[in-house]
């Protein structure tokens, strides 16, 4: 079932999603990683980091929230050890780049140039969890376009560009949009939901951050929204969808949406093959329906053409 | 490892339930330390998470765990029934080291925390160990696994910290007094006690492992939820994962008094307390940042 | 357990949700109206409404999306028949007020100027689901002030007016220092967040509005963020906090955040007798933690004070 | 009523499951045509709302109900064993009103559309009225309650769409050789079989009452999910409840053909398709605007 990320090829559309599957090694006893479209790498930073202090996680009514804030070795750590681990293994990096500023963004792009196993970058411009004076970049078009453009400077032009979109503002279309113009080869939707959740023993927020990003199938409407919307005001841009995909139909209803890939996140803490699995029911799903191609089905739902003749059970 | 197994028995153990689950794979592969997650909540469930349990023994193509009711998910586990069958992952995380060579080993088990230390007490009584074991709780009806440690180790101190069974007192009174002649120190159970017994083995220069807990997402390495502040070989403190790093640790090693804390000398610390518009002011500690949320969300 | 809204008292802190117990005569046989602390209403605009076609709903995990379109007797039945039977019981009505222009707002208030049983005024300008050119009002502050005020100044003085507010907007905090600024009594907090499901027989949107508002336990988290949100930046602003509540426990932990009150919508759909169960929870859960008064709870976890005495479990 | 009901029996009919539950309360005041709601999944489970499903008979303190495994919520019920017990609201709806004095009765069931009318038939038989009845499925195994109908109406003519049990072909044959002798008519079934039955009655003046399924969220009357075009008293058209003002409608008072759609005569239509800057242009016609979502959300 091929597909491809930003002109790429990818062996399947279903990626993993970053901060589920850290650097690839931990899933390696579960499933053939070189069997899913890429792991999408934990996001990194110039800088290791240790995260914030734990409790890093609440469970909540189907997801989670989390608030991690990033721990990660930093570029040097991931250049020496991660990233050659996985290339050694036949296996693809979407590498997620986190920052402060614009300039460690592009800087960051520039240091994975040409390195083995990497298939693009993920810039992450809305992950809710690290503290910073500033507003969350992906929450004002201008600033995010200034991210996305140093970074399509700097970067591989071998490398494809996906900017991370959060779902956490009031037009996500004009986000998207100045992100596309800025140069971004896709756009990666959603990032977590800004939420909270209070102990009612300790009567104290449960999160060592106060707020977290809520993820996991509670968010999957949200995240479908999202995708639509950009689709329907956007349709050349290729769109990495996510946001609670559990199975084969969640998946194939990001792609009727508007997405040309999926990647799978908070869902492989409940069932740690569950890329492998989520692609083997997305190809059976498409093929019941008719679909030839991938490509014939991403956005099918905004055509009104009538439905291939394939199965309809209603 | 990820699979059904089918539940054989279910047994209440005082205040807590035995589970006996055919789980082939996992029983010939675990040692004494190792836990296992499992699915919780049903096939429609809004519980997504797994629950990690410790793996308190092994028989034949069967493993045993015993589940104390907690939250909604562990009382879940203590309502299956023989026949159910229940989605489980493992074994995961690193067992409990081995003795030095003919050291005389002290278990201390906490609560639930005894079950996971019936396996190691068969192991090293195995290899030739003497085997001594503490187990305390704060009653009677929270007291685990006393009948098999029984068997395996003497002595067996039994303790309750309101004296409803056993010595009135806590298991850190019965540590102290068995400590000295033990070469080895195991234990297993709250955070507090663990933080006790290390102290004691340290105190006497005696290797000492710990078994902790920690909340954790994912259980198999890939969330960094489940970090706690652990010395290094080199010397340097990192948030290690409780999941795949731990959950066993050297007793030394764990900054018991940081858990939940952001301590400046922890790896990549610094990076967290960076103002985005300037370097932090020259001096500037980089303590935890605890400051509410800066508006919508925080950056990156 | 005497609570309040916007000074008029209450007695009981809970209340229902706009458009989760229509007029109140379906709930009548599951439990006494009289008891909870008001009966929130359909929103209601000037004329009558036939509301969107169907299909109006699809289910979520832990939720639920709705694309009603506002169906409605419109103000003149809601004054000839749903008013006075809630009135002649002795129920108190939060009547909820919609419209696509600030006068229709203004003329809605100064309709209900006086009207026996109306307790106050919850100004809905945040639903998603009914057509309109522009923009959701709540997703602007400016806007938002601008109905606000005009309400107030057409309301019945005795009557509080609360906004109600969207979760999806950047600064959900800058709307509501608009509204209270603009003279709002106090607000409610959260509308549903926009969502979509796409039914993968027919691969088409499952509602006939395309996109729906998501409600239920799954938005519970992004509910209480807000409530946060907004009671740290304005602590003496009223808040009605609602968003998948389910439990006492649930409550509590709005009560901690910031809500004076707090309304159950979604979950009376799981459990008809929820609101007065859900009090006498809340009511067990206060006195167990050894709060006097629901007021000394109300932004409790905001507070660094020790807990009182009450029993902590951990 | 609201409350916990023992699930007494269970037990396999063609492709669907019978379930008798004790509900004495449900049990003494329910009529044919209401039915009751199960909170579905189990305590922890994510899915919220609760499923309709039809009566089909009462035994004394229990109910039987006959459910068709469809998504995960039906299929929930029919996975329950003897000793559960089921959280069920009920009666609901409004019932099958009576039979015009001494009219024969013609019942015509699709499907599991069939349970509903057992207790209908028992109850038109017991006021002296002559009972028909036609009960159709796609397959045989579809077919349900042809037995419980058999004993209670004569003729009882069965039909399955691929003739694997039965006459081959729809109900609707049957129907219009029937109904030339029956006073009323009853349906439960498919839209489309409810509709077409209600022509076949209208065509010849014939009283005709269908019981139909609409997606409802709650149940009880407070959510506007589950309306349907209903032709009033006045002659006016309003989208109605299915759950409240039904299930039971008069088969000429349902505008089938417009179901799912937005008829631009229905009460408050007119105030759909308004501009928010200006009253839509004269006259243009405010038909179903089924526009996609104008920027980030609709206004009120
Ligand atoms: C390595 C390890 C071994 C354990 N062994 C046992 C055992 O042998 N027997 C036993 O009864 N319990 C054991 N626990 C604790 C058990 O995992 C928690 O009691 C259980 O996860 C709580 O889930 P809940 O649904 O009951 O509570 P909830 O509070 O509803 O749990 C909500 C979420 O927080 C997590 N969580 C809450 N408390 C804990 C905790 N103390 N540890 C880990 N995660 C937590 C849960 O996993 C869940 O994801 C162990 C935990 C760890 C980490
Ligand atoms: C008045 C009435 C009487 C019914 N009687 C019976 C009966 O006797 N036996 C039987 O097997 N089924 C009956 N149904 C249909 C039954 O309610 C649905 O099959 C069931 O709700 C589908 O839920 P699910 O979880 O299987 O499917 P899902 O598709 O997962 O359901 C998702 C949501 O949509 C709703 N929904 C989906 N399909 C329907 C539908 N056809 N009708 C109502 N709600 C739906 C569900 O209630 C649920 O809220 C009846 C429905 C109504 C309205
Ligand atoms: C524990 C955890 C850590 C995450 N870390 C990151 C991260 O570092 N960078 C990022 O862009 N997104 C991060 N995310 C967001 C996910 O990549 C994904 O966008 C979101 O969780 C929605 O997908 P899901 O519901 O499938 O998990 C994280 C999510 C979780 C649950
Ligand atoms: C079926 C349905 C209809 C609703 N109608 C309205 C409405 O007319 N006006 C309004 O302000 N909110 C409306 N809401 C939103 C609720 O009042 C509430 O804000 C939201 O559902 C979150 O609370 P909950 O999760 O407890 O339902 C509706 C929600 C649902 C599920
Ligand atoms: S629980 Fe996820 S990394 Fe340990
Ligand atoms: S299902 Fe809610 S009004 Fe009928």
């Amino acid at each position: 079932m091929q597909a491809s990320l930003g002109g790429v090829p990818l062996v399947s559309p279903v990626l993993t999603a970053s901060g589920c599957s850290a650097f690839g090694q931990e899933l390696d006893p579960f499933f053939d990683l070189t069997a899913i479209g890429a792991v999408v790498t934990k996001s990194v930073q110039l800088r290791a980091r240790s995260g914030r202090p734990t409790p890093r996680m609440a469970e909540t009514p189907s997801g989670m929230l989390n608030s991690i804030g990033l721990q990660g070795p930093g570029i040097d750590g991931l250049l020496a050890e991660e990233l050659p681990w996985l290339a050694a293994r036949g296996a693809r990096a979407l590498v997620s780049i986190a920052g402060s500023r614009t300039e460690d963004f592009a800087e960051l792009a520039s240091r994975l140039r040409g390195v083995p196993g990497v298939l693009g970058l993920e810039v992450n411009i809305s992950c809710p969890n690290v503290e910073s004076r500033g507003e969350v970049f992906a929450c004002n078009p201008d600033a995010s376009a200034e991210v996305v453009a140093a970074v399509r400077a700097a970067a591989d032009p071998a490398h494809p560009v996906y900017a991370k979109l959060t779902p956490d503002v009031t037009d996500i279309v004009s986000v998207a949009r100045a992100c596309a113009d800025a140069g971004a080869n896709g756009l990666s939707m959603i990032n977590t939901l800004l939420g909270l959740a209070i102990d009612p023993d300790t009567m104290r927020p449960v999160l060592g951050g106060v707020t977290g990003g809520l993820s996991g199938p509670a968010i999957r409407p949200v995240a479908l929204r999202c995708v639509w919307q950009v689709h329907q005001a956007l349709p050349n841009v290729p769109i990495l969808g996510m946001g609670g995909i559990r199975t084969g139909l969640d998946a194939l209803q990001f792609v009727l949406a508007g997405a040309g890939a999926v990647s799978v996140g908070t869902a492989v803490f409940n069932d740690p093959s569950a890329p492998v699995r989520i692609a083997e029911e997305l190809a059976a799903a498409l093929g019941e329906r008719g679909f030839g191609r991938l490509s014939d089905a991403v956005g099918y739902a905004h055509r009104r053409a009538d439905p291939p003749a394939g199965r309809h059970s209603r | 490892m990820q699979g059904l197994a089918e539940v054989l028995a279910t047994r209440p153990v005082s205040a807590y339930v035995e589970l006996t689950l055919h789980a082939p794979d996992i029983a010939e592969r675990c040692e004494p330390g190792q836990f296992v997650s499992f699915a919780v909540g049903g096939r429609t469930s809004a519980m997504l998470l797994r629950r990690s349990i410790a793996i308190s023994g092994v028989r034949g193509p069967a493993i045993t765990v015993v589940v104390s009711a907690a939250g909604p998910g562990s009382t879940w586990l203590t309502e299956l029934r023989r026949g159910d069958e229940v989605d489980v992952v493992g074994p995961l995380g690193r067992p409990f080291p081995g003795a030095p060579a003919g050291a005389p080993a002290l278990l201390v088990g906490g609560g639930y925390g005894a079950a996971a230390l019936v396996g190691l007490a068969a192991r090293l009584r195995g290899a030739g160990h003497e085997v001594a074991a503490v187990v305390g709780a704060a009653t009677a009806s929270r007291l685990c696994s006393t009948d098999e440690l029984g068997r395996l180790a003497a002595p067996l101190a039994v303790l309750t910290d309101d004296g409803s069974a056993g010595r009135a007192g806590r298991v850190t009174v019965a540590v102290a007094e068995l400590v000295t002649g033990a070469g080895v120190v195991y234990a297993c159970g709250p955070m507090g006690m663990l933080r006790a017994v290390s102290e004691l083995a340290g105190a006497r220069g005696l290797p000492c492992y710990v078994a902790v807990e920690e909340s954790m997402a994912c259980g198999i390495g890939v969330c960094m939820t489940c970090v706690l502040p652990v010395v290094g070989a080199d010397g340097r403190t990192r948030f290690s994962r409780a999941c795949t790093e731990g959950p066993v640790f050297g007793g030394d090693r764990v900054r018991f008094e940081d858990i939940g804390t952001l301590p400046p000398d922890v790896v990549g610390a610094d990076a967290m307390g960076l103002a985005p518009a300037a370097a932090a002011p020259a001096g500037a500690v980089a303590g935890p940042v605890v400051t509410s949320p800066a508006g919508p969300g925080e950056t990156p």
